[in-house]
């Protein structure tokens, strides 16, 4: 029947963050096809189309005006900081929502409403704290933790991480909130995203005395990076982002302590979680034993499919799957969690002037020995939403 | 030992070069080839050499017959060690190398420890080369074109293609290089194919003769025969019985001997 | 003796005029001029998605000529061509937002600066030569790259500028369809350009340099010059390209000019044909129509049933990166000297038919 | 001899690479319109000489003038503008050129248009000065009679009209002054015969100055007007052919004649 | 100044330095047999990792026979793929060849990120002990066998180039096949032993660098890294490939100081080689041991 609406999904499974890249992705494939398989947006199917564009920002282009131009796409769920704020301009003008999996603050600010906004992003959506508000969580726990600990003077804050715009993302707000919370903030050491020896960089951090340091990386990069730092005997509480604070990082790493990282979602092992029943279900849609374990990253890009999944609900009922009302879509409600999913989403707001949907970050606490990993939950930060950390 | 069988010869796929070139190099013997430029001489010695290949060549048409092996489009390197070796056109030598390691790459093939005899050999005929001992690339036109030689000594072959072994040297060298051939295939019975210009020498070296234009053999014979053939001495060895003409007064354009 | 008289019986050319053209009879002139309005005509006839693949291979053809020129015809190899590339899109979003000049004005200028840096890092052409000098070019790629995340004034930094459409005479061209004409434009202006230019005297002066310096310089080339010329005139180039690129994405950010650009950019030029303008644009089409192609083979596998699941669908994920890795092999075993060579042969046997040989 | 300024002067030019002298204290001057030729043995020093005049090597010392300029320090291209041409004796042509753009290379220094007015081509004064350029080139080609291999790739010729393309490029540059490097190298008699027509047209109708080096000794005597020699670069003889070829040294060094040697003939050189 | 750190990062180079010499060297050997720059070093690194990884892990196999399979497995695969890939390519332009390496490092890139995954694997413990103290400075221990391994394979290839038949005929090899063919010498044989020496080669930098950082997709990236190492001591002189190794490393570590210490600039560790590569080339165009080409007319 031709109850269809076209709904593109870029992906980076083969490409430099494809080990990452894979986990997002199947969490988007499994969740739009059990959508199919269970009704549709209350009847109309989606037709999607998932492209591995290996993070080629011309690749990504060439893709998004394909599927413009001959699956009159309405929405579009994406990945990589690189190709999304390439895509910024296109996607409002054509008015096509897209999803992504960059969390880069500045596509928050969807009116350009702070001055510093270079590029207002109207049709830009994610869902999960931005990396700068994840961030500033992490700094503001561990403001406490430095008290805590019985930390004596002011605590060292370090980013480390490449230059490049998804390290650099938070690198600026977040320092600037750890120094209103009385960090010393050290000059951002540079590491590249590619893996390597870093043990000179370690010497340069050991030499700072950074107490706590934001990886701004990810993956293989971080994993040589903390091990390289092990070696030299440079041990600071690693702050990570969010991509670099899973399982399978720590289990690589083999032996660390103090690995701090963020979490939007609850986890797959989490006990007594209403909504993990249904990401089960959907993890079945790719492994039908239903034994596999899945990433806090899978379960992410469950959310943002669902999301959208429900914003389209409302377009239809509000005058058809238009990009535009899939938009207003997002605004229709407040402290919203998709059907099905609670306790597993966060609750999530968006708004005309705002869109950071989540403030609310959960922060864990890792460690890893002999491979053996043992995750435990730091805190709850709700961070205000103040008006100049709007798209920054 | 060699004949050569009606072959034709195609560059690039598109370009004929030979148009059925036959000729028989028999055992122990001298045979030169004469023509002129652009004839297809040392196409022909690259199409024995299995060296065409390298040049995007090939053979399309005929057969080559090497001491009863077929080796038409063969690999250059099988046919070497069958004993058949080419010093190729304009030198060629290893030029980031020592003499002495282009000599001993000379003998590559060779398995028997008289290499080093072979070497003394070769700066025996050509003492020149003894005293360079820095890169063969810096060595003058003439020292090259006796490395060259040279090398090909090393190797021991059963034959030599030698394609215009004597250009570039001084006529003092010509004379000697000749003389070397001439006892090379005494003393060791190696057998030649000589691409020439100089056909005076070549001729009187050689048992036996070949000339070459636009890709075909035009006239053959003993090298006594083509010696006493009128158009040969007007047209390659200069006059011959006549008083010679001198270069300075040729100033008309004259007739061409095209025997096609 | 061969070689000389491929071209059709009975065109015999009167003057020189007549045998210095760019296409050699009347018959392929006419053909190229039908070429380019057949072009002009995609937009009407096919889908946006060509149209696009049209713009991305006008933009990396521009930029593909230019490495052609440096490596093809002056015989120095670049791998550092994606860094001029992407400076040519940095400096027409800067020229264009912070002079206000507009932005059809602002490619070439951005061409002219980008010479300037080109020729800035050809200096060191002076005394290198060959693979050094191509390694000495990667760390001009990575010089630049870092200069590119660096340099927030010019750049915007890591997170990159925003580059304003192209304004032809108060009209702004925001879609694929009108943008498609501006390529078209600068596509057929720089290859005619580029074209004279090889056939004309420093286009022979690259060529000779190429293959024996040593003689062009004895025949009076001054080789200092024309290898600095050869970098400047190729990142111009990269430079028109570049920005062109810039515009279309409306967006320039530092991440899109690795050093994997540039190789693709070699990749271009070698299945082209080096030294050949008609090859450049033959091996950018196949450089950009591969992935694509690749890409559709994979999608027509999902009207399989079996193709559907993710497993099946991530591994013919990695089977097109590895299609893409063969075809390049495959095609460079079968053809090693290009799309051009193989033209030339095809041509060459049509003409002489049936007297081939 | 020295009726007129000489067109080409070398005083006491001595060139030394590493350990090996190539050249000792050469000194010798060419007047306009000559034919001059150098001969020697192999590894005498013979190319190196030309390769001094036309600028390839520095000289360790001594001194190179061409029409009464110093251009000891002067860089290759500039000789070539001030109107040195030359030929090589390791083919040095532009292998992937068709036959006329090799030519045409020797019109660089001649020619104005630049990547500019080259690229606009039809709007600028280059398509009428390349077509001018072109004629000239077409005469050169018809007078070495090449016409047939025009646009044949240089690089696919046979070694002997690759020798003749050379000498078309050389000529191209309209020098004053040509240096010609075993010119006759890998050729018949016939074909010989042909050069010697066209170096003596280029002598006598061009009014080509000519420095050749030549191993073909009928050549050289037939059609030089004056010959050097060098052994182990040092000047042995000089002077008319006659004389020349009359020195027993030089027979001896060069040719090979077991003459013996007398103290006169030590004189000539 | 701080001289402690200061010698640590020298040390640190100095080791780190060693490694990229090893690797630079695999460049140098089949440059200086066949003339290509081979594009795919980065990836034959990878393959070895990742075999040997294969070996301890999956096949539960004691280090030292892991090991000797890997080295082994890179030979046949050295051949193997010299047969397939670039047998037909000899006598082309070498460009092409090139270009025929960067298609074979898409194309492993890829498949090994097929095979084996794309995230990050850690080897299990090899050595008693991960890393020793050398002079304040904790090494990891696998730097300290590669360092060894590197002498030897140093000196072995030192004498092979210069004396021994098969040296001499891959220096001809490089420097014209057509030639090299006239003589004798099987240009394939040639290319596979390079091919073969090569890929082994690579194989031990390869393990060498997983048991230090894991093995990952992006370890490939050591190939291009080394690329200043290779120019900097000149691309043909084996000597000049490990010297330029630990030029290039100490250079990264003392621009660390720099950087860490004064200039805050960021990355000048990664791109500081680059800009000494530049000088350096100015200077000696044909890098520091690197044979001049030979300009005769
Ligand atoms: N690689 C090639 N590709 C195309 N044509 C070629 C090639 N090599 C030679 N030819 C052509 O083949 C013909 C014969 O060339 P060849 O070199 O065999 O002549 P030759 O008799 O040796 O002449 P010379 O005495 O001048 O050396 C020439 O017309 C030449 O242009
Ligand atoms: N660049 C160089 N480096 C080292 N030695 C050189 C160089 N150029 C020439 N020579 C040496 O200088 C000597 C003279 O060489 P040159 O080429 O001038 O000789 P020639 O007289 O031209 O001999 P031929 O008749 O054999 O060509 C030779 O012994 C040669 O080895
Ligand atoms: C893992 C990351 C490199 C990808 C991420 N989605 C981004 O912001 O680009
Ligand atoms: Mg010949
Ligand atoms: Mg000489």
């Amino acid at each position: 029947d031709d109850d269809m609406v076209f709904v593109g999904h870029l992906m980076d499974i083969t490409g430099p963050t494809g080990f990452i890249g894979k986990f997002y992705a199947d969490g988007v494939r499994d969740a739009l096809m059990y959508i199919n398989t269970h009704g549709g947006i209350n009847g109309t199917i989606l037709d999607s189309e998932s492209i591995d564009y290996a993070y080629k920002v011309p690749q990504a282009i060439a893709n998004y005006k394909k599927w413009r131009s001959r699956n009159e796409m309405v929405a579009m769920q994406g990945w990589g900081t690189g190709d999304t704020e390439a895509l910024i301009s296109f996607v409002a003008r054509d008015k096509v929502p897209v999803y992504s999996a960059s969390y880069s603050g500045h596509l928050t600010d969807p009116t350009a409403k702070n001055p510093k906004t270079a590029k207002p992003a109207p049709y830009n959506f994610f869902y999960g704290a931005s990396y700068s508000d994840a961030c500033r969580a992490m700094v503001q726990w561990a403001a406490e933790d430095w008290k805590a600990s019985g930390g004596s003077g002011k605590p060292i804050f370090s980013h480390i991480g490449d230059n490049h715009p998804y390290p650099n993302a938070p690198k600026e707000a977040c320092a600037e909130y750890a120094t209103e919370l009385g960090f010393e903030v050290t000059s951002p050491v540079v590491v590249s995203m590619k893996p390597g020896d870093f043990k000179a960089q370690c010497l340069t951090i050991k030499e700072a005395g950074t107490n706590y340091g934001y990886l701004g990386n990810l993956g293989p990069s971080v994993v040589s990076l903390v091990k390289s730092c092990d070696t030299v005997g440079a041990t600071p509480k690693w702050l990570a982002n969010i991509w670099a604070g899973d399982v399978e990082t720590l289990k690589t790493i083999g032996d660390v302590q103090n690995y701090v990282f963020p979490a939007m979602t609850s986890f797959w092992t989490d006990e007594g979680v209403p909504g993990m029943a249904l990401v089960r279900e959907i993890s079945k849609m790719s492994d039908s034993s239903g034994e596999e374990f899945r990433t806090h990253h899978y379960i992410r890009g469950i959310c943002s499919a669902y999301y959208m999944k429900e914003a389209m609900e409302w377009a239809k009922e509000n005058g058809g799957i238009t990009g535009e009302n899939i938009k207003a879509g997002m605004y229709a409600r407040e402290n919203w969690v998709p059907k099905g999913l609670e306790g597993v989403c966060m609750e999530a707001t968006w708004t005309a002037e705002d869109h950071r949907g989540i403030n609310t970050v959960n922060i864990y606490n890792g460690s890893a020995k002999g491979g053996e990993v043992t995750v435990t939950k730091a805190a709850t930060v709700t961070l205000p939403r103040r008006e100049d950390w709007l798209g920054y | 030992m060699l004949s050569v069988n009606n072959i034709e010869v195609v560059y690039d796929e598109v370009i004929l070069v030979l148009r059925g070139v036959s000729l028989e190099v028999p055992q122990g013997k001298i045979v030169t080839l004469l023509g002129p430029n652009g004839a297809g001489k040392s196409t022909t010695l690259k199409a024995i050499s299995g060296l065409l290949k390298t040049e995007d060549g090939k053979v399309t048409r005929g057969d080559i017959n090497f001491m009863g092996q077929q080796i038409a489009n063969g690999n250059p390197e099988d046919i070497v060690r069958s004993g058949l070796f080419q010093v190729m056109e304009g030198r060629r030598i290893i030029e980031d190398m020592t003499c002495v390691e282009n000599l001993r790459l000379g003998a590559y093939t060779r398995k028997d420890k008289g290499v080093k005899d072979d070497i003394d050999m070769v700066f025996e005929y050509f003492p020149r080369l003894r005293e360079r001992t820095g890169l063969a690339g810096y060595l003058s036109g003439g020292e090259q074109q006796m490395l060259a030689i040279g090398r090909s000594l090393m190797a021991r072959p059963k034959m030599i293609l030698l394609d215009e072994p004597s250009m570039g040297l001084s006529p003092l060298l010509v004379k000697e290089v000749f003389g070397i051939i001439e006892k090379i295939n005494r003393d060791q019975g190696i057998t030649m194919l000589i691409v020439e210009q100089n056909a005076n020498f070549a001729l009187k070296v050689a048992d036996y003769g070949y000339i070459m234009e636009s890709g075909k053999v035009v006239l053959d014979g003993t090298s006594d025969e083509l010696l006493n053939n009128e158009d040969v001495k007007e047209f390659y060895l200069g006059g011959g019985s006549e008083e010679r003409k001198s270069f300075k007064n040729i100033k008309s354009y004259k007739r061409r001997k095209r025997w096609l | 003796m061969a070689g000389f008289s491929m071209r059709p019986c009975g065109d015999f050319r009167t003057t020189y005029r007549q045998d210095t053209r760019i296409f050699d009879t009347t018959f392929v002139r006419y053909a190229a001029v039908c070429g380019v309005i057949a072009t002009g005509l995609i937009p009407f006839v096919l889908d946006g998605y060509y149209v696009n693949l049209f713009i991305q291979i006008s933009y990396f053809a521009i930029a593909a000529l230019g490495l052609n020129i440096l490596v093809g015809f002056t015989g120095q190899i670049s791998l550092g061509h994606a860094a001029f590339f992407g400076f040519g899109a940095f400096a027409s979003a800067w020229i264009n937002n912070h002079t206000g000049i507009p932005v059809l004005l602002s490619i070439p200028l951005a061409g002219l600066m980008t010479a300037a840096v080109g020729l800035l890092f050809g200096l060191p052409a002076a005394r290198i030569k060959g693979l050094y000098l191509a390694i000495a070019t990667l760390a001009a790629q990575f010089i630049l790259e870092d200069f590119f995340a660096r340099a927030n004034w010019f750049t915007g930094g890591s997170s990159g500028a925003a580059a304003n459409p192209v304004n032809v005479f108060g009209y702004e061209v925001f879609d694929d369809f009108s943008f498609f004409y501006v390529c078209l434009f600068f596509l057929v202006v720089m290859f005619l350009l580029g074209s004279n230019l090889m056939r004309t005297r420093d286009g022979r002066a690259f060529v000779a340099v190429r293959d024996h310096y040593l003689s062009a310089e004895i025949m009076g080339i001054n080789l200092t010059k024309y290898r600095l010329m050869s970098f400047a005139i190729s990142s111009f180039y990269a430079g028109v390209g570049g920005a062109i690129y810039g515009h279309y994405l409306g967006f320039v950010s530092a991440e899109g000019f690795t050093i994997l650009l540039s190789i693709q950019f070699l990749g271009m030029i070698i299945i082209g044909g080096l030294g050949s303008v008609k090859g450049t644009l033959m091996g950018t089409v196949f450089m950009v129509m591969l992935p694509e192609v690749m890409e559709s083979g994979v999608s027509m596998m999902s009207v399989f049933d079996w193709a559907n699941s993710t497993a099946v669908t991530d591994g013919l994920a990695y089977i097109k990166e590895m299609a893409i890795g063969l075809a390049i092999i495959l095609f460079l075993i079968f053809e090693p000297d290009g799309l051009a060579h193989r033209w030339k042969q095809i041509r060459a046997y049509w003409k002489l038919y049936p007297f081939s040989y | 001899m020295t009726s007129q300024d000489p067109i080409l002067q070398i005083s006491d030019v001595s060139l030394v690479f590493g350990g090996v002298r190539a050249l000792s204290d050469v000194s010798f001057s060419v007047q306009p319109g000559e034919l001059f030729s150098i001969i020697g043995p192999n590894g005498a020093g013979k190319t190196s000489m030309l390769n001094c005049i036309s600028g390839r090597y520095q000289p360790t010392m001594g001194s190179v003038s061409f029409k009464g300029q110093n251009v000891t320090g002067l860089k290759p291209n500039a000789r070539a503008e001030l109107g040195i041409g030359r030929t090589f004796q390791n083919l040095a042509l532009f292998g992937h050129m068709n036959v006329l753009d090799n030519i045409m290379v020797g019109r660089h220094h001649l020619l104005k248009n630049n990547f500019l007015t080259g690229s606009l081509y039809w709007f600028s004064c280059a398509q009428k000065e390349e077509l001018e350029h072109r004629r000239f080139c077409e005469d050169v080609i018809d007078f070495l009679e090449i016409s047939h291999i025009r646009k044949a790739t240089a690089g696919t010729l046979s070694y002997g009209l690759r020798k003749r393309v050379e000498l078309a490029r050389a000529v191209a540059l309209r020098p004053d002054l040509i240096l010609l490097d075993e010119p006759m190298a890998g050729m018949n008699l016939e074909e010989k015969e042909d050069m010697a027509r066209f170096i003596i047209d280029l002598n006598e109708e061009w009014g080509m100055t000519v420095v050749m080096i030549e191993h073909d000794m009928g050549v050289v005597m037939d059609i030089s007007s004056r010959v050097m020699v060098l052994d182990f670069g040092r000047k042995i003889a000089e002077g008319l052919p006659e004389e020349v070829m009359a020195n027993a040294h030089v027979r001896k060094a060069y040719l090979g004649e077991e003459d013996d040697v007398t103290d006169e003939d030590e004189q000539v050189a | 100044m701080n001289f402690e750190l200061l010698f640590q990062l020298l040390l640190n180079g100095l080791i780190v330095g060693t490694l990229y010499g090893v690797v630079a060297m695999c460049f140098v050997l089949i440059y200086k047999s066949t003339q290509i720059v081979n594009f795919a070093q980065g990836e034959f690194l990878l393959i070895g990792a990742w075999v040997c990884y294969a070996f301890l892990v999956e096949m539960h196999m004691p280090f030292w026979l892991g090991f000797i399979f890997t080295l082994l497995f890179m030979m046949a695969f050295g051949v193997v793929l010299q047969m397939i890939v670039l047998r037909p390519m000899i006598g082309e332009p070498i460009i092409s060849v090139i270009m025929v390496t960067i298609g074979l490092s898409i194309f492993f890139q890829a498949a090994t990120k097929w095979i084996f995954g794309a995230t990050t694997a850690t080897y299990p413990q090899v050595f008693e002990t991960r890393s020793v103290n050398l002079l304040g400075m904790q090494i990891e221990t696998a730097y300290i066998m590669s360092f060894v391994i590197s002498l030897f394979i140093m000196a072995g290839f030192y004498w092979f180039f210069k004396y021994s038949k098969l040296g001499l005929a891959m220096r001809a090899t490089a420097f014209d096949q057509q030639v090299a063919q006239s003589l004798g010498i099987s240009v394939k044989t040639v290319f596979a032993m390079s091919w073969a020496i090569s890929a082994l080669v690579s194989g031990v930098a390869g393990i060498v660098i997983g048991m230090v950082n894991g093995v990952s997709s992006g370890l490939s990236v050591i190939g291009i890294k080394v690329f200043p190492a290779v120019i900097l001591g000149g691309l043909d002189s084996i000597v000049g490939a490990i010297v330029g190794g630990v030029i290039i490393g100490l250079l990264e570590n003392s621009a660390e100081f720099v950087d860490g210490q004064y200039l805050h600039w960021g990355n000048l560790f990664s791109i500081a080689p680059f800009y000494v590569l530049i000088i350096i080339l100015c200077i000696k165009p044909y890098g520091l041991f690197g044979t001049k080409d030979i300009e005769r007319i």
